[in-house]
């Protein structure tokens, strides 16, 4: 597993330290997280698979696409798999800059492009013991 | 006519719709990505394949005219909901 | 000092889960922190001062606002006063939504209210031992 | 005619121009926000004040036409660099 998934907890704090940076004013960190909300039923933890070899390189070139975009940011970005019990974190970006709009902007990006090209899937566990596949949106590759 | 193996992977619905990840399929030299797509939606597990998914040519997105080679793995990529 | 001031470093964790809610699945957490960069000269900490008695209900202002915009949404701000070095924030919104769109959308009204708004000033530690007042905006109320 | 004592907060550079984070000025019945800060601006420190900064009464932005009571508090806010 490289680089930008993960099996467990994702580190927040870590990865606020990894884009520390001197001239780097303004940091946005994004999360996504299972929610449990009446119109999602009784969902208690959701399952989370990827073709793990192409989201990994897809994952990257995204944020090198942001990279290029926004010089002087830095960015990193973990998204779990596997059962993500409801009020954890699946996703988290952090993405600093030396000023805030480009902060905002780059995580903006990221999660956008995430959400329309990472091949990732999601299975809703629910209460009753029944799992259900969320209807995704027809994946996009770069634009 | 030379053939062609390509390693299909099959992923989340498509994936439990055919009850493996992945299949192999036999194609004509300068078969594209759409052909493998027909052959695949062929099978009788494919029904819920739409006509023209998102296709990934070793391991990157890619069109349906992109033309294969033998030992190109294609994917299926069902609609994606990372997040 | 109230709620929304504090004399020490900023405690991101805790902010984090004081926006948790189950319905609400996109949390942005905007860090603030006191950049060291050529353009800054050789600042080695900034001196944050404020008029407290109304930067506390000025700043619980902006966040009823968006509130009130955002219905859903948590949002809370920690403003750090007094010396703090490079590196370290002076600032953390963390703001969560039942979508993203609007976690984003109510974090960046509050940063941007806050600068606009907040009675509060910085002057530059340089590491000459000399100190200067950075130049500010004109200071706006409710618009 | 009966006089108000305003307390006036200074801040930041106008405190440290002023040598102090704060004065009283007296003023008279009616007097408005804007009557208190020309009082101020008349000081000798008062150079670096602008013609219109903002103004806040009792820990709010107010604009210069309110009418003030005796008690209250007025700041002169320099431009702010909070964030």
């Amino acid at each position: 597993m490289g680089a930008w998934l993960t099996d467990g907890a994702i580190d927040v704090a870590g990865l606020l330290a990894a884009v520390a940076a001197d001239g780097n004013g303004g940091t946005v960190v994004f999360l996504g997280t299972v929610r449990r909300s009446a119109e999602d039923g009784d969902v208690e933890a959701i399952e989370y698979s990827a073709y793990r070899e192409m989201a990994e390189p897809e994952l990257e070139r995204i944020v090198a696409e942001a990279l290029a975009q926004w010089p002087g940011a830095r960015i990193v970005l973990r998204h779990r798999l596997g059962v993500v019990p409801t009020g954890e974190a699946s996703l988290v970006i952090a993405a600093s800059a030396p000023h805030r709009a480009d902060a905002y902007a780059a995580s903006r990006f990221v999660i956008e492009e995430t959400k329309r090209r990472a091949p990732i899937w999601k299975k809703e566990r629910l209460a009753s013991g029944r799992a259900r596949w969320v209807e995704g949106r027809p994946a996009g590759g770069e634009r | 006519m030379p053939e062609m193996h390509i390693r299909v992977r099959l992923f989340a619905s498509y994936a439990e719709a055919a009850g493996a990840d992945e299949m192999t399929v036999a194609l004509p030299a300068g078969a594209t990505a759409a052909d493998c797509l027909a052959a695949v939606r062929a099978a009788p597990w494919a029904g819920r394949v739409p006509p023209a998914p998102a296709l990934a040519v070793n391991r990157r997105y890619a069109k349906g005219d992109v033309v294969l080679r033998d030992g190109d793995e294609v994917a299926v990529i069902p609609p994606v909901a990372g997040g």
